[in-house]
């Protein structure tokens, strides 16, 4: 029995390394979608059924206890509501990195010095990129959470500061792998690498949080890759190159969608300054009852709405379905415009309006939606705001110049409805809600909108 | 050891030039599914926490083993049923709710 | 030669799926450079050959090795040739002849 | 100096073989596709640099002589006219696979029967599909080349004959791998695999030879690539499926765009009975001469020239592009719509056009073509049958039925060039003649598309 497992043990975890790439293949367009999460969760399935029959492991309390733990906290964490996937997201990767830290630790006092300098090196990566990792994930999770102060935290000789922090961990890393003996060096070792993760995060204003996550993300997957080189697995190597890769691409495009670059995010320092600028405006926006808004929509015959940040905090995306119904049972064609970095996480305005049955081929993507909006009766602003500000296309000086945008101006009529004048992520002022086409609908999105719903319906009776 | 190492770089460029070329591909639409769906998958690092956990050769080792056992199994159950929860909200028109 | 197989094995199934991926991705356009240059890419069987006919060991594993350098060769060189001069061929509309 | 190579061997090989993912991902669109070979080509010098410094060669003699044999082949077989490409095409594959042979058939008497019995079956595997390959692709060629009869050679039991053929090939090739020392055994295994080859060509018709082109190149590179597995050698594991995986997907492509499945190509016998209904036609085309061609052309807005294999056997492309210049000059929108099947291999007449100074751009895929013949004046095929032939859309007995085609009947006026009333490579009549729309203009397509020009040319100096 066991030496078969043994023997088939590698062909098990190729059959898993496969599987979770049809999982990543199959996530590629909804119809697939499924499917592919069935066979990644059955790849893993079979692997990790496999390995529980090796013949190495002396006792299996202490395995079922932790799988007893680890279910009891993982089901709640999948039940949360979606806005709070970001937060989610976040305190998972610190889970993640955890796991590969805690394994990586263990190798260590097990094997060392009796190991190869080339396993060290990975474990030493490993333990690095897992223990960072943790606590930079915390952070972002309490900046998301609000559980810490999300304004980037800034001071003279910060970057002077985290460089040399990280150039110590790093030269702690480099006397293991030369001397694994050393064992009094790994505790601080990895007492360095949890501190700038710490200091990392500090200066990141929390809005850039998604884009900081996703590269967690890739750390989280290269620390896993790294354990693949030090257990000599290359079902970790897979899985974990990925992940990685997951974790580059998303913050690419988010960068890319933002018109910024990686230093920027990172170091820049982003949310902090501009926020002051905001109150010197003198120009008035004119604003309108919920009660307008209706009439005007009542009117139109092309909608596109546009969903932002706003929605997810107010939970509105229930209402907005009962709004989509509404009209378009009155005739009206309705359609939404997603902007890749609305909200604060890629895709965030997709799962909400999907949760809230919204069909999804309603949903268009920015530049088909910029090819729309000429034609458009009414643009609906709902909760979002710098993916919507011309400043971008025509303000040189503006922070977010050169970032692509929704082109909502150029509709017949903008409706925006947020709960105030006051900025949105970037901190600065949007032209938009002075132009001559624009109203504004001052209130909580989920109450505006239950209000123009009312008003439709009580319209429909008449 | 060597040729662990060898073998082990051939499948980490091969892996993260797949990983590159389907990523770039998976739909806005589904970002947000794909972060939780790589989530679960890393989650496999289980497997090296098992042994460890199980083997009981040092204490340490053990406690070690365990904890990160359980923070692996977080994310594997955790990532995979919400996953297939968002999935299951993606309706197209026309489709009942 | 078991844990070879293994790594082959691994190699073999990633190599797989990434080349279906990125060779579904081609153009139709280019289908027969495609051709051409999957076929020169094929040639690093010469490697293989360089050593038969190099080691020198007994006179039959020379004469085959000399051959199959040969053979691989001709198509090293000539597949990516070809594939250069039909690449050279494609042009743009109002790019001069 | 040797030590430091075989240490980097292994390093200056994986970046060979990233440069082969890279060149084979550059060449997915026209702008990177140069670079992807300058990139691939520089990988290979690499790993064949490198190999040649391996410190086990003795001599160099030998590979001297054969690098310049080959490439006093190679270079002439890369100058061939675009339209010998096909027969250029099974040529190589039949070198590659006699490379893989040959060294597997060295490494046997090398290695056994002091081997083991993975390598020895992953030689048994290289040497049996390499041997088969090497026949039939000559055979392919030879069908191409028209040096054998290209209708099926077909007989009462011939599958049962091919079969047990191969069943007795593979059956030496397991008792090979049981019992490695019966060397006896190895002279009658590749010659019953070289008999295989030339009997699965003998039934297949010369012009479904660019599908079997293409499984035998996914032979080719399995073949290389369990070449690897005997010697070891991942980047040979990495070449071969790649190899492997493009004529896989290439073969697909091509069933799919003639509605055919892999069993129908390998022992349908196409083209064989069919040849036969042709001759009951009663039914009458029109026809008509050069210049009255060219005055149809002449008053035209929009023309879509549908080209096919005629063209490529006139060599008419160059006549084409004159065509082209005149009638883009005198104002007239001149497009081309590119089967995926037309001609005699993927792409044929993208390079045919392409060589003859034809911008891509104007090169039309099907299902875009299909858009446009209902608002074109003219369709103007020229040597192309099959890919024309409405029978595939409506009747249900033809042998085409269900093959996606060309719908130039649903454009004004169809202009057919070709030399006589005789089928295409299918062997079936085309209703397309004898619509009330269709002309006929008869002659060898170079010769009628030159009077055409001519008589546009005369016209125009008027
Ligand atoms: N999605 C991503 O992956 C990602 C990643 C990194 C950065 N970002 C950044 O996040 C921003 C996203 O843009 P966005 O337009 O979606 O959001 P935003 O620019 O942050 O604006 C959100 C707006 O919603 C309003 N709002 C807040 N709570 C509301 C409520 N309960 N009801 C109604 N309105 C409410 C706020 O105005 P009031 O306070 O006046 O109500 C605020 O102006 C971009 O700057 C983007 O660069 C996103
Ligand atoms: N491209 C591929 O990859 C591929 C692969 C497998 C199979 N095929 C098959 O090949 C066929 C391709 O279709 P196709 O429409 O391109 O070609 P086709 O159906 O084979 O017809 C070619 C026509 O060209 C005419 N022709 C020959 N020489 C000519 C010349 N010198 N001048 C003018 N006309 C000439 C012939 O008629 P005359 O004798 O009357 O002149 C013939 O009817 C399809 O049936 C396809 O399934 C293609």
């Amino acid at each position: 029995m066991s030496l078969m497992i043994g023997r088939a043990l590698p062909l098990i975890y190729l059959a898993a390394a496969a599987s979770f790439i049809l999982a990543l293949k199959w996530l590629s367009a909804v119809p697939t979608a499924r499917r592919g999460v069935v066979v990644g969760a059955g790849g893993m399935l079979l692997a990790v059924g496999a390995t529980l029959l090796e013949p190495t492991i002396a006792t299996y309390r202490w395995i079922a206890v932790a799988f007893a733990v680890g279910t009891a906290i993982g089901i709640p964490m999948a039940m949360m509501p979606m806005t709070a996937v970001p937060q989610r997201t976040a305190l998972s990767h610190a889970f993640g990195a955890l796991a590969a830290a805690l394994v990586g630790t263990a190798e260590y006092y097990l094997r060392a010095p009796a190991i190869g300098r080339f396993a060290m090196g990975a474990l030493a990566l490993e333990v690095l990129l897992g223990s960072l990792t943790v606590t930079a994930s915390l952070m972002a999770f309490g900046k998301l959470q609000e559980l810490l102060p999300t304004r980037p935290v800034v001071w003279r000789g910060q970057n002077v500061l985290n460089l040399s922090i990280f150039g110590l961990a790093a030269a702690a890393g480099v006397v293991l792998v030369l001397h694994p003996e050393a064992a009094w060096l790994f505790p601080p070792f990895i007492g360095l690498a949890l501190l700038f993760g710490v200091l990392l995060i500090l200066p990141i204003g929390g809005a850039d949080m998604p884009t900081v996550i996703s590269l967690l993300n890739a750390y989280a997957g290269l620390s896993a890759a790294a354990m693949g080189f030090v257990l000599d697995n290359k079902l970790l190597i897979i899985a974990g190159s990925l992940d990685g890769s997951s974790g580059l691409i998303l913050s690419i495009i988010m960068c890319k969608a933002m018109n910024r670059s990686f230093a920027n995010v990172l170091f820049g320092g982003f949310g902090q300054i501009q926020a002051q600028a905001a109150g010197a405006e003198t120009r008035v926006a004119r604003s309108a009852a919920p009660e307008d808004a209706a009439e005007i929509l009542r009117s139109a015959s092309r909608v596109v709405v546009v969903p932002g940040y706003g929605m997810a905090v107010a939970q509105a995306q229930h209402k907005v379905r009962e709004l989509y119904d509404i009209l378009t049972k009155a005739g009206v064609t309705v359609t939404f415009a997603i902007h890749p970095v609305a909200g604060r996480m890629p895709g965030h305005m997709n799962v909400l309006l999907a949760e809230a049955n919204i069909p999804y081929d309603k949903l268009v993507e920015m530049d088909d939606a910029n090819a729309e909006f000429p034609q458009a009766d009414v643009a609906l602003v709902l909760g979002a705001n710098d993916v919507t500000n011309p400043a971008a296309r025509s303000d040189k000086g503006s922070p977010i110049y050169g970032m692509p945008i929704l082109d909502v101006d150029k509709s017949r009529t903008v409706l925006v409805v947020k709960r105030s004048m006051s900025p949105g992520f970037a901190g600065i002022d949007n032209p938009l809600y002075y132009l001559d086409n624009t109203l504004m609908i001052f209130g909580d999105a989920k109450a505006v909108v239950g209000e123009i719903v009312k008003a439709l319906a009580a319209e429909g009776t008449h | 050891m060597i040729a662990d190492l060898e073998t082990g770089l051939y499948v980490f460029v091969l892996a993260t030039f797949l990983g590159l070329e389907i990523i770039r591909r998976v739909s806005p639409l589904l970002h947000t599914p794909l972060m939780s769906l790589t989530n679960a998958i890393s989650a496999i690092t289980v497997v090296g926490a098992i042994i460890v956990a199980g083997e009981q050769k040092t204490t340490l080792s053990t406690v070690l083993g365990t904890v990160a056992v359980a923070c692996s199994t977080i994310n594997l159950v955790g990532g995979y049923l919400i996953t297939w929860r968002m999935l299951r909200m993606f309706r197209k028109s026309g489709k009942g709710t």
